[in-house]
């Protein structure tokens, strides 16, 4: 077995419910998860199943009407070699305060919302320098500059004084990653950080984030329903579905061995270039269920061709396949239980 | 003539709201500072915005108007007794033509310039040329020989007015009966400070913003919309008031003002506010019996011929008399204030002819249906007060006159008598008469009465009598052309008289120490209220 | 196929009201607004009923009975001219919601028209319409309020028409931005590609779609004029004060004496007002909550 | 930003005659003899003598003669006269309008304060006691007549309680600050009540709504203490729609004084343009009410520019 | 590739919106959102539209349909062999024109009115075009359901009840109810779940195959465009930069912009060794096009000549392949 140090996150048993309405909604569901070292995580679904929500829960900036529970939530720490136990934290406490930004940094969804409007970008790239290291404002804008410059952005010294409604979509979305990477944290969660995108820009961003990791052994949880991103860039995929951790394997089990007939459906149901004339794509049945009138069991029995009475019985554990593959589903019922 | 209390043109407001004021006697320790108020609000004259200081052509009233101006004779509470003031003593022809008046001399202005007799006949031709004034003076001063020339300019001069040395004579075309009261209200103007104005504009004059005054007091500061204070005039010969600053406060409410001790004096025929006066012990009430009347004048037929068919029939105009309940209104609206009218002629004076229009809705009910009247009509009563009384006035005779089977409408105008003179889109207008005496009241009928004339056509039924009443100052003759109007007015009912309104005057005599023997008259008009001796004692 | 016509007949049955039920249910939920809409109800009802609930006149005067506390016969007392305060205040709701709500139903409706049509059609017309809203805007409203009553004269047709003239631009302004936003949306686009005539997709299709806001301001607006009736009444250029309206009753009460000595002359009246805007208020927030889905 | 300025400067003009046009055709309607008002008829001393004084007035000239002359009048400064008692125009403006401002002023200010400082705490602390506490506070303000109040407020603190004076501005003699804070109290407070309660609200809802927004998840991904992320990102983003709102209610703060100065003799602009209403004087309802509007464009041309200073997408232009 | 039946001819059309500013609003420029385009479209064929976003793919499916008045060119519609151009047409010609060409939008969630009932959006375009009997109506309308696989009495449901893939076949079974010739579809799938997209485009595909449909497939995503499509045009900034039978634009992508796009995209297949050619900088903005050549700025390839002079399209080896770029500008 490896090494728990390898793991810079281990996640066990997370799960997330939303109270609205005065009723308590399950979105996600004993997800378990653990994040190599320098690596990179692919977490995928499709939208609406609780990929957002799971790493938000993770670093904990969720609204008041959430009710996070985990066994743990563990992140080691390269810098001081000390394990904190995020899931005893308080949400916006000193503790966790420290560990967001300076040791995880944040990538989100929609670089058009997400940079503050009256803000020089300069400015916001360095606030969270500022505040993790006490630096002067000038230095800090010295490395702001040398960031912007490593994410190539054209023309840093005079950008850096730029408003966000003067950047284009991609240049957003690269000051975005400079505000995650500043203060050069070991974790960077990116939810989506292209979906917004055009593939040609897309295809700068992942460059640029691929050689991030590489060049300065970062680990990364890429959040994303782009099939083609996660062939490209993960080392370990997670595949969500309403909630649940369906399958957990390397890449080369997700995508030459899949296992849940979840994992081998959305894999057939996107095209790919190049296709034979005539070939058809793989569907997969039904619709997306709504989360809120799910019934006990396999969340994908109904859309599964597999599916039989026991699958809707109780939920399903996770059967280690392979070493370090994980599978939930019944077929699979002769492989070892893990909680 | 007579002031007319109801300050028509911006719908004046209570009878609350006209400004109530006093000085008070001075001496002892206490600061002499005497504290009365105008209200601000309807009403567009100056002083109703707080802008400038009263103009005192319109109703010479209020203590401040005494502290500041002085006429050339005194009245006393009643009005027919003068004593001197500007004038050491005045004489009257036999045939009642001709008055002269000796001037007092040594008499200044608050800028220290001589008050003369040519101030005297300088005001009188003024007056005759100006907008706005108290109709008490244009009908006193019409009379005067070439009146008409001087005013519509055919005259350099006026040639009933007459100045010799300290002597200012007047002559007059024919009889007035009420000529020297109405020169006990007339305030002089100093010639030097107002000549330059338009008369016709005199009324609205920044002038009145600081004006030259004659009285006691002169202006001290104008504080715009929030109060004006009057000091000592350095230059009165007269005694000295005991009282050494008067403060007059712009106050949205009187009795607000009252309970604040913002005011030491007003006066008001509200219960309402009666009442609640009543509750302050420091406040003493002098009851004063005056002629103010109540009624309606029914639109009957402008000059410019235009009839107004409802009222023709003089049937309708009795039955509304019958179909109000006038005593208990009086009873529960003005309890021990109004009097029911029967007509111009209170039912206290001797001349009263004992006609009577009882509460008797059948009656009218009966006299409505042999008239004819129209039940669909709609019946409009235009009022221009706005205070809380009048409307529940106005919606108590909407109730009475529903109640014999008539349609009602009460329209309150915001535009006063332009709406009762001019407009006259209604069928009986609610009026208010402070009068001066009882000729004012009859004057109205007059055809020559430039107001009167487009409700009543200016019919010539009254001309006669009117004019008589006004000239006329023997007490018999008079009382016998009372009896003869009064049958006239009850056989035409042009105006349905409701009833006369006694006002109270508070005093706060806690802080006011009134001399022995002072008796308070009408509000509305200056009279001998005996302020030098006025003392503030708290 | 003639059974399909009642397959669409009954599936209708199971599912037309879903959204309507599932609003509902949400408002219900909502406390205050429901308290709120029930004050509105009972309020508008016995106004409405006026003359069920007591056979009093509102206008009938008693002399002999003025200022009587409340007692049986008088459930609310009388006032200074012995009418009954509770009759006067139930048929003086009469005339202010009536006025407050038409006013505010017009001012919606002039809001609306203007709105859709400068939100649609956009470039010269619109920017006409912007700018004479931001005229009327720029004028106090009491002050604009007031003048037009000095134009046209009081009276509760007069008020109606000078709340609408008054009150319309925040319903344009609304109705213009969701217009001008709408107008990209998909489904005007799919009309437009089947060639629908352009006032229908207007009010057809766009307009149903901003109701909501509208609503929900048309309440904030019914609000503001009940207490704008009665500010006017206490210039004295509201509703002749002839005809009792909240206001108008309202201010009959505002004298020292009645404040401090007969409560009930101004509590009820105030009481009534302030009950309204407060449930109106509630109400609407209760209603912005179900229909607009960014507010939650 | 001075490019700016100047454009919001220019575009003033224009909306400036518009209104005048407006105020000056639009009182035209008025069927109103001016005469009338300037001489009572129970005290018109002789009907040549109005006659003169019409013609004297130019009251018989058409109306686009009027207009023009009004606006030539207006520009060289002489505003005219009140027909109904004479005061001249342009020092009603200079007397009244100051303490209409003053009122104003400080109500705006007070009402800000308080109404988004309470508002935007109730929207960090959503369903905390500040948060029910304000929400009720809020509509209980907008929903009590603000004369009503006004009065209640008298009877209270200067009647019963004897603490502050009952109305006006200063009192005789007295002079200085005290003075004039004493008399601000209550019709300031009258006026903050109902002002606050849609500023709670609606800071509270834009607040709510920026709170909402990714940007604030971005700032809170930094780690920076919470406090900061309302102040520095939410406050100042949530402050637009506030200022925006706050510009729309402008003009009802100077038009709610026109009660509020007529509760408390307050000698301002608002009591006289409620009497000019009521006794038809129009030339100084005209200028009066195009004195406030211009004083509103003015300040909603500060509010832009102070929104143009919050945010530069505003400043910078699209 | 031979005797084909042209549906649509469009000659140098053009789109340009004005850009307006200040209080005057004057014209200070203009998106040149369609410039100079010319296409030919033939009859039951699926023609893919790929480029960026903003390059003009919309505003080109929305100009054919006349959506949009064109500030220029042709558009030529084959009207039983006779060509009709439908710039030129009236407004009652038009109407009628709006039977023959249908458009499927982008977003399913939008396209429903949400506060009508779905039987309510589906009977509206019937009335608008005159079918006046409720029975007929009714029965078109089971016909384009049962041709998306949707039960007739989910009719009654308001769309919200619906998920995106519901929603997008419920609209193009809209869209079908008047009989279209052609369809046009922008970026049908973009929206929609991976999961969900298969079925639509399936689905879309199978239509085609049963009405003998013309396709205008509009999107971003190359793969899904080539999974329609027989022949693919690619845009850059509102200019056509290649046109090409999809399997050929596979094999040989000319452009430098085709290529770089077919580079980008990620292919979800592992142990693929690819060389991904990165294009530098931001798409420019339509109102300030770069001169020349558009793509110059960013191109690998750039010369002097792609920076004065805009290349025309034109055909590769007298193929159908046709391309606008002057490497190839020798050969032609
Ligand atoms: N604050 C919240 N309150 C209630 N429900 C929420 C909240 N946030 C998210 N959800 C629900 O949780 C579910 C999962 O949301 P999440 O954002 O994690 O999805 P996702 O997988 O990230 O989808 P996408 O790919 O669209 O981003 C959704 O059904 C959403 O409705
Ligand atoms: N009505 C319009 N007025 C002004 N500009 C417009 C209009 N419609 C589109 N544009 C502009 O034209 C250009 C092309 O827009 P279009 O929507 O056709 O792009 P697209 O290729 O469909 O992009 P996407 O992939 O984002 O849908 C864009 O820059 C857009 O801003
Ligand atoms: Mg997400
Ligand atoms: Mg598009």
């Amino acid at each position: 077995m490896n090494n728990n140090m390898d793991y810079v996150l281990d996640v066990k048993n997370l799960s997330t419910s939303f109270i609205s309405d005065r009723k308590e909604i399950r979105i996600v569901k004993n997800v378990s998860l653990r994040l190599r070292r320098g690596t990179t995580l692919a977490v995928v679904g499709e939208s609406g199943c609780g990929k957002s929500v799971t790493v938000h829960s993770i670093v904990k900036l969720m609204p008041k009407n959430a009710k996070v529970s985990a066994d743990h939530v563990i992140y080691r720490s390269a810098k001081d070699g000390k394990e904190y136990r995020l899931d005893q934290m308080e949400p916006f406490g000193t503790e966790m305060r420290k560990l967001r930004g300076a040791e995880i940094g944040m990538v989100f969804q929609d670089p058009m919302s997400s940079l503050n409007p009256v803000y020089k970008v300069g400015d916001q790239v360095a606030e969270g320098l500022i505040q993790h290291t006490g630096m002067s404002k000038a230095e800090a804008q010295k490395q702001v500059l040398d960031m912007f410059r490593k994410l190539g952005i054209p023309d840093p010294e005079s950008r850096i004084s730029d408003f966000p409604h003067q950047f284009s979509g991609g240049m957003k979305q690269r000051v975005v990653i400079a505000i995650a990477m500043i203060c050069n944290p070991d974790i960077i969660i990116a939810d989506e950080p292209t979906t917004a995108l055009d593939v040609t820009i897309q295809a700068q961003i992942m460059e640029l984030m691929k050689s991030l990791q590489v060049n300065d052994h970062k680990s990364i949880i890429l959040i994303t329903h782009n099939m083609g991103l996660v062939a490209e860039m993960a080392d370990e995929v997670c595949v969500m579905y309403m909630g649940r951790v369906m399958e957990f394997g390397s890449l080369e089990d997700i995508f030459e061995n899949p296992s849940h007939p979840y994992t081998q459906a959305l894999l057939r149901s996107v095209p790919v270039l190049g296709l034979a004339e005539g070939q058809e794509l793989g569907t997969i049945p039904g619709i997306t269920p709504n989360p809120a009138d799910l019934g006990p069991g396999c969340e994908f029995a109904d859309r599964c061709p597999f599916c039989q009475d026991r699958c809707r019985q109780k939920d399903i554990p996770r059967f280690e396949v392979s070493p370090g593959h994980y599978v939930r589903c019944l077929k699979f019922d002769s492989f070892q239980e893990v909680d | 003539g007579g002031g007319n209390n109801a300050n028509s043109g911006a719908g004046s407001s209570t009878p609350a709201s006209t400004p109530a004021s006093t000085p008070d006697a001075p001496s002892g320790p206490v600061e002499q500072t005497l504290k009365v108020a105008t209200t601000l609000g309807s009403g567009g004259s100056s002083d109703a915005t707080g802008d400038k200081t009263k103009y005192p052509w319109h109703n010479p009233d209020g203590v401040t108007t005494a502290a500041m101006y002085r006429t050339l004779l005194l009245a006393d509470a009643n009005l027919t007794d003068v004593s001197p003031s500007l004038a050491t003593e005045y004489t009257v022809s036999d045939d009642g033509l001709t008055y002269t008046f000796t001037m007092k001399e040594g008499v200044k202005w608050s800028d220290g310039e001589p008050l003369t007799a040519a101030d005297v006949a300088f005001s009188i031709k003024t007056n005759l040329k100006v907008a706005s004034g108290n109709a008490i003076f244009t009908n006193a001063f019409t009379n005067i020989v070439g009146a008409d020339a001087w005013r519509d300019g055919s005259a350099s001069d006026l040639e009933g007015v007459k100045v010799d040395g300290n002597v200012v004579t007047i002559n007059l075309s024919s009889s007035y009966g009420a000529f020297i009261p109405v020169i006990a209200q007339f305030c002089i103007l100093p010639e030097h400070a107002v000549k330059d104005i338009d008369p016709l504009e005199l009324h609205n004059s920044e002038y009145w913003a600081n004006p030259v005054t004659s009285g006691a007091f002169k202006l001290g500061e104008l504080s715009v919309g929030n109060y004006y204070t009057l000091v000592p005039n350095e230059y009165y010969e007269g005694t000295p008031w005991k009282i050494t600053q008067i403060i007059n406060y712009y106050v949205p409410d009187l009795l607000v003002a009252a309970q604040a001790g913002n005011t030491y004096m007003l006066n008001t025929n509200s219960p309402e506010i009666i009442s609640e006066l009543g509750k302050l012990d420091f406040m003493t009430m002098y009851p004063v019996d005056i002629l103010f009347y109540r009624y309606f004048i029914c639109n009957m037929k402008g000059v410019d011929g235009n009839q107004n068919p409802v009222m023709q029939d003089k049937r309708v105009r009795e039955a509304i008399l019958y179909a109000i309940d006038r005593e208990t209104i009086a009873e529960q609206l003005y309890p021990g204030l109004a009097h029911v009218l029967h007509s111009g002629v209170p039912n206290d004076y001797a001349e009263y002819n004992g006609k009577a229009y009882e509460y008797n809705p059948e009656k009218a009910k009966q006299l409505l249906q042999e008239a004819n009247y129209d039940f669909n009509h709609t019946f409009r009563i235009l009022y221009y007060y706005s205070d809380q009384n009048s409307i529940d006035f106005m919606d108590t005779i909407a109730y009475y006159l529903r109640e014999v089977g008539m349609k009602v409408e009460t329209v309150q105008s915001q535009q006063g008598t332009v709406d009762l003179f001019q407009t006259r889109n209604y069928d009986v207008g609610y009026k208010g008469l402070s009068a001066f005496n009882i000729a004012e009241w009859y004057g109205e009928y007059s055809s020559g009465n430039s107001n009167f004339r487009n409700i009543f056509g200016g019919d010539t039924l009254f001309d006669e009598k009117a004019e008589a009443i006004a000239a006329e100052s023997d007490p018999a003759k008079r009382s016998q052309i009372l009896k003869d109007l009064q049958t006239l007015e009850q056989e035409n009912l042009y105006k349905l008289p409701l009833y006369t309104i006694g006002n109270n005057i508070f005093v706060n005599t806690k802080c006011v120490k009134l001399p022995d023997g002072v008796t308070f008259g009408n509000p509305w008009y200056l009279y001998d209220m005996d302020l030098a001796n006025w003392e503030i004692i708290a | 196929m003639s059974s399909q016509t009642s397959v669409f007949e009954q599936a209708n049955k199971k599912h037309a009201s879903s959204l309507l039920r599932k609003n509902i249910r949400k408002f219900v939920n909502n406390r205050l607004a429901m308290i709120g809409l029930i004050c509105v109800v009972v309020i508008v009802f016995t106004a409405v009923f006026a003359p069920l609930l007591t056979s009093y006149d509102p206008n009938k005067i008693s002399l002999g009975e003025k200022n009587t506390s409340p007692c049986m016969e008088h459930l609310l007392g009388t006032d200074n001219l012995g009418r009954d305060v509770f009759a006067r205040v139930l048929y003086g709701g009469r005339v202010s919601v009536f006025v407050s709500v038409m006013g505010a139903l017009m001012g919606s409706l002039v809001g609306m028209v203007l709105g859709s049509m400068a939100g649609y059609f956009g470039g010269k017309l619109d920017m006409l319409l912007v700018r004479l809203s931001e005229i009327f805007q720029t004028f106090p409203e009491m002050i604009l309020i007031m003048i037009l009553v000095a134009i046209l004269g009081q009276g509760v047709g007069n008020l109606v028409l000078v709340f609408c003239i008054t009150g319309w631009m925040t319903t344009f302004r609304m109705v213009r931005n969701e217009f001008l936003a709408l107008r990209g949306e998909t489904y005007v686009q799919v009309c437009e590609a089947f060639g629908m005539p352009k006032a229908a997709i207007m009010f057809k299709q766009i307009l149903p779609n901003v109701l909501s806001p509208v609503i929900v301001s048309a309440t904030v607006n019914v609000a503001g004029f009940i207490l704008s009736e009665a500010s006017l009444s206490f210039l004295g250029v509201g509703v002749p004060s002839s005809v009792p309206t909240w206001g108008n009753i309202l201010n009959a009460a505002k004298s020292v004496e009645v404040v401090s000595n007969y409560w009930w002359l101004w509590a009820v009246p105030g009481g009534v007002i302030s009950i309204f805007v407060l449930a109106i208020n509630f109400f609407g927030d209760g209603l912005r909550d179900v229909l607009d889905p960014k507010q939650q | 930003m001075l490019s700016f300025i100047g454009k919001k400067l220019l575009q003033m003009i224009p909306m400036l005659l518009l209104i005048s046009f407006i105020v000056f055709g639009g009182l035209q309607l008025m069927d109103i003899d001016p005469i009338s008002y300037m001489v009572t008829p129970d005290m018109a001393a002789s009907a040549e003598n109005q006659e003169a004084l019409r013609e004297q007035l130019g009251l018989n000239d058409p109306f686009v003669v009027r207009y023009f002359n009004w606006v030539k009048d207006l520009l060289t400064g002489n505003f005219g006269y009140s027909i109904i008692n004479g005061t001249s125009i342009a020092n009603i403006v200079r007397t009244r309008l100051p303490a209409t401002f003053e009122l104003a002023i400080i109500a705006l200010i007070l009402s800000s304060v308080i109404g988004i400082g309470i508002g935007i705490l109730s929207a960090i602390r959503q369903n905390g006691i500040i948060d029910y506490v304000g929400r009720v506070f809020a509509v209980l303000g907008q929903s009590i007549p603000q004369f009503f109040f006004g009065i209640c407020m008298v009877q209270i603190f200067a009647i019963k309680l004897g603490w502050l004076p009952v109305n006006g501005r200063t009192s005789p003699g007295a002079s200085g600050l005290g003075d004039a804070i004493v008399h601000l109290v209550l019709p300031v407070l009258t006026m903050t009540v109902a002002m606050c309660a849609v500023l709670m609200r609606y800071s509270r809802n834009t607040m709510l709504d920026v709170l909402n927004s990714d940007y604030i998840k971005t700032a809170r991904s930094k780690g920076i203490p919470e406090w900061k992320v309302y102040i520095k990102h939410g406050f100042r983003n949530a402050m637009r729609p506030v200022l925006v709102i706050l510009c729309f209610r402008l003009p009802m703060l100077i038009g709610g004084s026109v009660v509020i100065e007529s509760v408390f003799g307050w000698p301002g602009i608002g009591s006289i343009i409620t009497q000019s209403v009521v006794s038809g004087d129009y030339p100084v309802i005209m200028v009066t009410t195009l004195m406030v509007a211009a004083a509103i464009l003015v300040a909603s041309f500060l509010v832009d520019v102070l929104t143009a200073a919050l945010d530069p997408r505003v400043r910078l232009g699209e | 590739m031979a005797e084909k039946e042209l549906i649509f001819q469009i000659k140098n059309l053009q789109m340009w919106f004005p850009v307006r500013k200040g209080f005057l609003r004057k014209t200070t420029g203009h998106v040149k959102a369609v410039d100079d385009v010319s296409l030919d479209v033939y009859k039951g064929e699926t023609l893919g539209i790929v480029g960026e976003s903003g390059c003009g793919k919309s505003t080109l499916g929305k100009t054919i349909m006349m959506l949009n008045t064109p500030t220029g060119g042709q558009v030529l519609f084959n009207y039983e062999g006779q060509f009709k151009d439908i710039t030129k047409f009236t407004s009652q010609e038009l109407f009628q024109f709006r039977k023959k060409v249908q458009m499927v939008f982008q977003d399913p969630y939008s396209a429903l009115n949400p506060l009508k009932k779905i039987y309510t959006a589906f009977e509206e375009p019937l009335k608008v075009h005159g079918v006046n009997s409720k029975e007929e109506r009714e029965k078109i309308m089971e016909d384009v359901l049962k041709m998306v696989n949707i039960q007739p009495d989910y009719l009654l449901r308001y769309p919200h009840e619906f998920s995106g893939g519901q929603r997008q076949r419920l609209c193009i079974a809209r869209a079908l109810e008047v009989r279209p010739e052609v369809l046009i579809c922008d970026e049908p799938v973009s929206a929609l779940d991976v999961s969900i997209q298969a079925q639509v485009l399936n689905l879309m595909k199978k239509i085609q195959k049963d009405l003998g449909l013309t396709y205008l497939f509009i999107a971003h995503d190359l793969s899904v465009v080539q999974y329609m499509s027989n022949r693919i045009v690619v845009m850059y900034l509102g200019k056509i930069v290649e046109i090409a039978d999809s399997r050929a634009l596979y094999d040989e992508p000319l452009h430098p912009y085709t290529r770089a796009l077919l580079s980008a995209i990620p292919v979800p297949q592992i142990h693929q060794e690819k060389k991904r050619i990165v294009l530098p900088g931001e798409v420019p903005s339509p109102i300030r096009k770069p001169a020349g050549c558009a793509l110059h700025p960013r191109c690998p390839h750039c010369m002097e000549k792609c920076k004065q002079v805009d290349p025309v399209l034109t055909r590769y080896k007298d193929g159908e392949h046709m391309v606008a770029c002057h490497l190839y500008g020798a050969e032609s």
